[in-house]
């Protein structure tokens, strides 16, 4: 999940023919200055921090400035300030508008129906969530047949909008869905897409781009997206990677499986603080990766639970075996392995010469990593 | 009959020539699985172990009367991969490569259900019928031959599951794994109407996750017309709500996906529901005693 | 039962306030058909020959239970029109329009059998089993409530072939006027098997034309299929050949397209041919008599 | 149907990225020797006629110039010349090149498949009917899922080609297949795609668009195409109309009618000559122009059968009755009138009332019009 920063979702909304400000980026307050000297901007002018994050409006992260001075001060006090978690690096100024209606679209997937769907309000500007079942048009759209003309009039009717706005609709509910289509997006939302002076103009953009279609779109490749600084790094070795609230560290194989463990922990009083799903892999070096990844997240115990399927139980044997020769003496913790499955034996004697008792029962190594949890021991797996 | 896969299957493999696809036409012949013939482009006319290798799945089709194709293609390809076996005529796809764009998989539905074509997965399992048939990739080992079917949108939680029931001294009829991935070509609405008119199925395993909605519908689909006991399980009861995809997605699914609206769901649908992987075996075979059967 | 449309069919008219619309709301209520609603975006609210009109096929079906639409709007505008009903969930779908482009029929065909939406057309006169109801054009004139079927690619010379049949005493179950566009949305063989499980139908016509291979493939589902007797007629055997898509045309149809080859192929299939329009009715009263029926 | 003159086509191609040879079009000898003189143009140059007949290599619609001299001489005894009943009017100049292997390629709709077919051969510049079944590839292109890699791969293997045009094939089949979506074509054929000097080339082109899709190109619309004059002038009153050998003028309504009438005649011996199809309409004036325009032909004896359905009797009568008032002296022509269905009475009656009888078996009627035709008479309708 690649999710856009505003000024990007604009870029894409401008290609696609969806009117946006005519607005600027900015990373520093010399720039902005430039760009008001120069008459790329004039005032007044609205300063959107590009955080991922919602809630800008209210938690100062979107301000306005009437003056050279006003502008200086307000992008100098918002570049490099906190957002719910994320760090403010670019600003997006764009000219103050005289905002009529706000609306509301977005198209995202409805995996139960198995089709895009699209949501219409003629209520925008609020968070969608709060808005009343009623005051939602939903539209399923089928990928070969497209946005037929009879939906586009059943938005139409339900925003009952003068021209030119009305005219413009059209446009904005097709580029909405090439837009979604052709970028591989998982989300593209425009809230609100106000009318002002008349005219339609999206004042947010918010996209999101599906990672698996990243071989088609390598321009996204270099666009970090909202991960904490340890998801990131096992996001390039590739391995799904959850930071939680409790100190158990979990490395197990499959989401299903990785759920079941987090879930049976819970029932014995454990709490889990990073889950690690190593997915499906035969490379020992992954396997090493991923333990020494979860060493740096410091849990106060690890639970290994492995049912060897694609990812055979010799292969996280040799891969935990290398890791723990390479986990620096102060990032060891105490471990529990659990294995089952494919080539199992084999797993458990690499584990057994290193010094390891693999269990099979997943009840009864469950309860021996909550145990191990209580007492806080520091130091080496219960062998 | 089975469902899906019997000894009358004859499975193709697209991407034989790739390592998983090599790994896996052995396990799939140690299951005791006609597998007649593989398929990658340019290596038509080799053998992987013991299977010919054709150019195209339509030579594969035409010479050995392949019925079921298993893709391990990367997933750039799998597209133009299932096409090709659509095209060819094949009725069941078991797509096994993960990582295609949701977009593509939409396309391929669609289109499978055009031409006849049922897909299982992608990014899963697949399917085994024990002693009869496997096409995918779940470990040989947990399976024994018996009267319990199992459906399941995980991978290792299945064979875990599986696995648990082989242990009570019970065995499997035929068991799915759907995938989990966010449009699949077969979810469990589609897939429980198969086990509900299979004569050798007396119980349904149902193993579902929490996210999406498609435990509440198959709640549904077993309340109004599904004819057989099931003992469900759904994972993730203790994680905390997801972020994925944020308002748009909530919207779709507006107070489903949790494990509690799953759970509640399936309860009032008369299914048994598990508390833990390891309760479901015993509740199997507590079901079963009470149908009298075994 | 009849075939496509009964007494329970609840009839739509998309364009209803078009001329042909008004024009053709009044032919298929004097035929008895129930006309429940029109459709006209932006006209909702008022009335056609006391027919309501709504703005959406939508809204019509869900206050009339209309089950079958009949399409008068222009060809610019048919392929929405029709995606509107198939959304709505129609599972017939008329279309009368003439001059769609074929690429767009080809979307409509597919998501038509996406949608489980049938099309008879375009171009089309449409439907009609005389005593229950009439979907499309066909004059009212020309029928009688009988157990002749019929099945044509044509307009006119349907009536003309219909009519006769009338005016040799006899009558039909139900008639149907498939459009003669190079993509038609049901074509012989589909509608074939309709008429053959049709237990009000003793005895089909076929009104075929030269070009295409329709009847060719038609005659080989009445060969290995069709139970009953079979009277066809085909038109243009006195036409030069046809000067239609050059090369690439002649290449996908091969030898066949000609009237002698579709008479021949007729006959192989047992069908009785007329050699010209006014000989049907005499040889259905023929065929009809060596049944035993009438 | 609108056949695009083989410079059309090469724009088309062009604009979808299939090469084609850097060619003019010119009108005027004047015209070749200024391309020549500027520079736009350099000898040897290939000259084709620009009609839309095949066969013109052998035909002499096709030759070659190497010196400035030879090239006006062609230039100016093409221009003017008839082929196969064209009158050339203009020619496209290219630069000849070397011709490696030839091959085919082309898409068309195949009506019965209800998808569009892809057609390939490696033996490419011959008449494609003369082929051989075994050395043509078919593949069908479903249109939700457009031409899938290992189709083109399957045309790859059957071409054989080497680098660079086996490189150059995917994108030239690609183009092949959006230019016939994207156009509404009835066919999209190349013959042949030439290798030269190791490229792809496309040294010809033949497009046909569908009329009936001329809503969404607007760009085809003032391009003539084949009809001879007097179907031209029936094309924009949008009557169907076809001239054939015989003698008799037929007006029908509906293709398959029409079709069964000339077949009725020809059972009696008579010859029809010019075949006119009313289609569904309800506007006496068009059925009075269809009159108009059927005494142009100077039939012998006109055969007038209508079924009324959407073009109700009473239409017709009206119609007829008008024109008999329009038709000069001198184009005065029999008539047989046969007339059922809607408003079958009416419109006997409006007939009736300006003295002609319509008559209601189709038989009968056709055994009056051979009989008419054959002893000549000149004057009005068998009353």
């Amino acid at each position: 999940m690649v999710k856009l920063a505003e000024w990007r979702g604009k870029e894409i909304f401008r290609r696609y023919g969806i009117p946006v400000p005519k607005g600027r980026v900015v990373r520093s307050a010399a720039e902005a200055d430039e760009l008001l000297r120069s008459g790329a901007l004039s005032l007044p002018l609205v300063v959107k921090a590009q955080v991922l994050a919602g809630g800008r409006g209210k938690g100062g992260a979107v301000k306005f400035a009437s003056t050279p001075e006003e502008l200086r001060a307000v992008v100098s006090g918002m570049l490099g300030m906190r957002f719910k978690d994320e760090t403010v690096k670019e600003l997006l100024l764009e000219p103050k508008v005289a905002v009529g209606r706000e609306l509301y679209l977005s198209i995202a997937l409805d995996r139960s129906a198995r089709e895009p769907l699209l949501i219409a309000s003629a209520q925008g500007g609020v968070d969608i969530e709060s808005m009343a079942d009623d005051q939602l048009l939903r539209i399923e759209v089928h990928p070969f047949a497209g946005l037929a003309s009879y939906e586009k009039r059943q938005v139409a009717t339900s925003f009952g909008l003068e021209p030119p706005a009305s005219k413009e609709l059209g446009n904005v509910l097709e580029a909405v869905w090439k837009a979604f289509q052709l970028e591989d997006a998982e989300l593209v939302e425009i809230n609100p897409l106000a009318v002002v002076d008349g005219h339609l103009l999206a004042l947010d953009a918010k996209v999101v781009i599906e990672d698996d279609a990243g071989f088609r779109h390598p321009e996204y490749a270099e666009i970090l997206d909202d991960r904490t600084p340890l998801e990131e790094i096992a996001r390039e070795k590739e391995i799904a990677f959850v930071q939680l609230d409790g100190d158990i560290g979990v490395i197990a194989n499959g989401a299903g499986l990785t759920m079941a463990t987090l879930d049976v922990l819970a029932q014995f009083g454990g709490r889990p603080g990073v889950f690690l799903d190593l997915g499906g892999t035969d490379d020992p070096n992954k396997v090493t990766e991923a333990f020494l990844l979860m060493a740096k997240a410091h849990p106060s115990v690890v639970f290994l639970n492995i049912f060897g399927g694609v990812t055979r139980c010799d292969t996280v044997a040799k891969g935990l075996v290398a890791a723990m020769k390479l986990v620096p003496e102060e990032d060891r913790f105490p471990l529990v392995a659990r294995i089952r499955g494919n080539n199992e034996d084999l797993g458990r004697q690499i584990l057994q010469a290193a010094g390891i008792t693999a269990l099979s029962d997943l009840k009864a190594s469950a309860q021996a990593v909550v145990a191990a949890e209580r007492p806080r021991v520091a130091g080496k797996a219960p062998t | 009959m089975t469902v899906l896969v019997d000894s009358g299957t004859r499975v193709v493999v697209q991407g034989i020539t790739g390592h998983q696809g090599t790994v896996h036409t052995v396990q799939m012949k140690l299951f005791g699985t006609q597998v007649v013939a593989g398929v990658t482009p340019g290596k038509g006319g080799s053998q992987v172990e013991g299977v010919p290798v054709f150019d195209s799945v339509a030579e594969a089709v035409a010479k050995t009367g392949a019925n079921v194709s298993v893709i391990f293609v990367p997933a750039p390809f799998a597209k133009d991969a299932f096409f090709e076996a659509a095209d060819a005529g094949i009725p069941l796809v078991v797509i096994v490569t993960e990582h295609i764009p949701f977009h593509d998989m939409l396309t391929m539905y669609y289109y499978g259900r055009l031409r006849g074509t049922r897909i299982i997965g992608p990014n899963c399992p697949g399917i085994a019928a024990p002693g009869k048939a496997k096409a995918g990739i779940i470990p040989n080992v947990v399976f024994r031959p018996g009267r319990v079917g199992v459906i399941s949108r995980s991978g290792t939680l299945t064979y875990e599951i599986v696995n648990g029931i082989k242990e009570v001294g019970l065995g499997q009829s035929t068991c799915i794994g759907l995938g989990g991935d966010p449009v699949i070509g077969t979810t469990f609405v589609d897939a429980l109407p198969l086990f509900d008119r299979d004569p050798d199925t007396d119980l349904l395993v149902l193993v579902g996750e929490i996210g999406g909605t498609a435990e509440e519908e198959a709640a549904e689909y077993i309340r109004h017309h599904f004819s057989k006991p099931v003992v469900a399980y759904i994972a993730g009861r203790s994680a905390p709500p997801g972020k994925r995809m944020g308002h748009a997605g909530a919207i779709i699914a507006r107070g489903r996906g949790t494990a509690a609206s799953k759970l509640s769901a399936l309860q009032a649908a008369g299914a048994t529901v598990a508390d833990f992987p390891y309760d479901v075996p015993t509740l199997v075979a507590q079901r079963l005693k009470e149908l009298g059967s075994r």
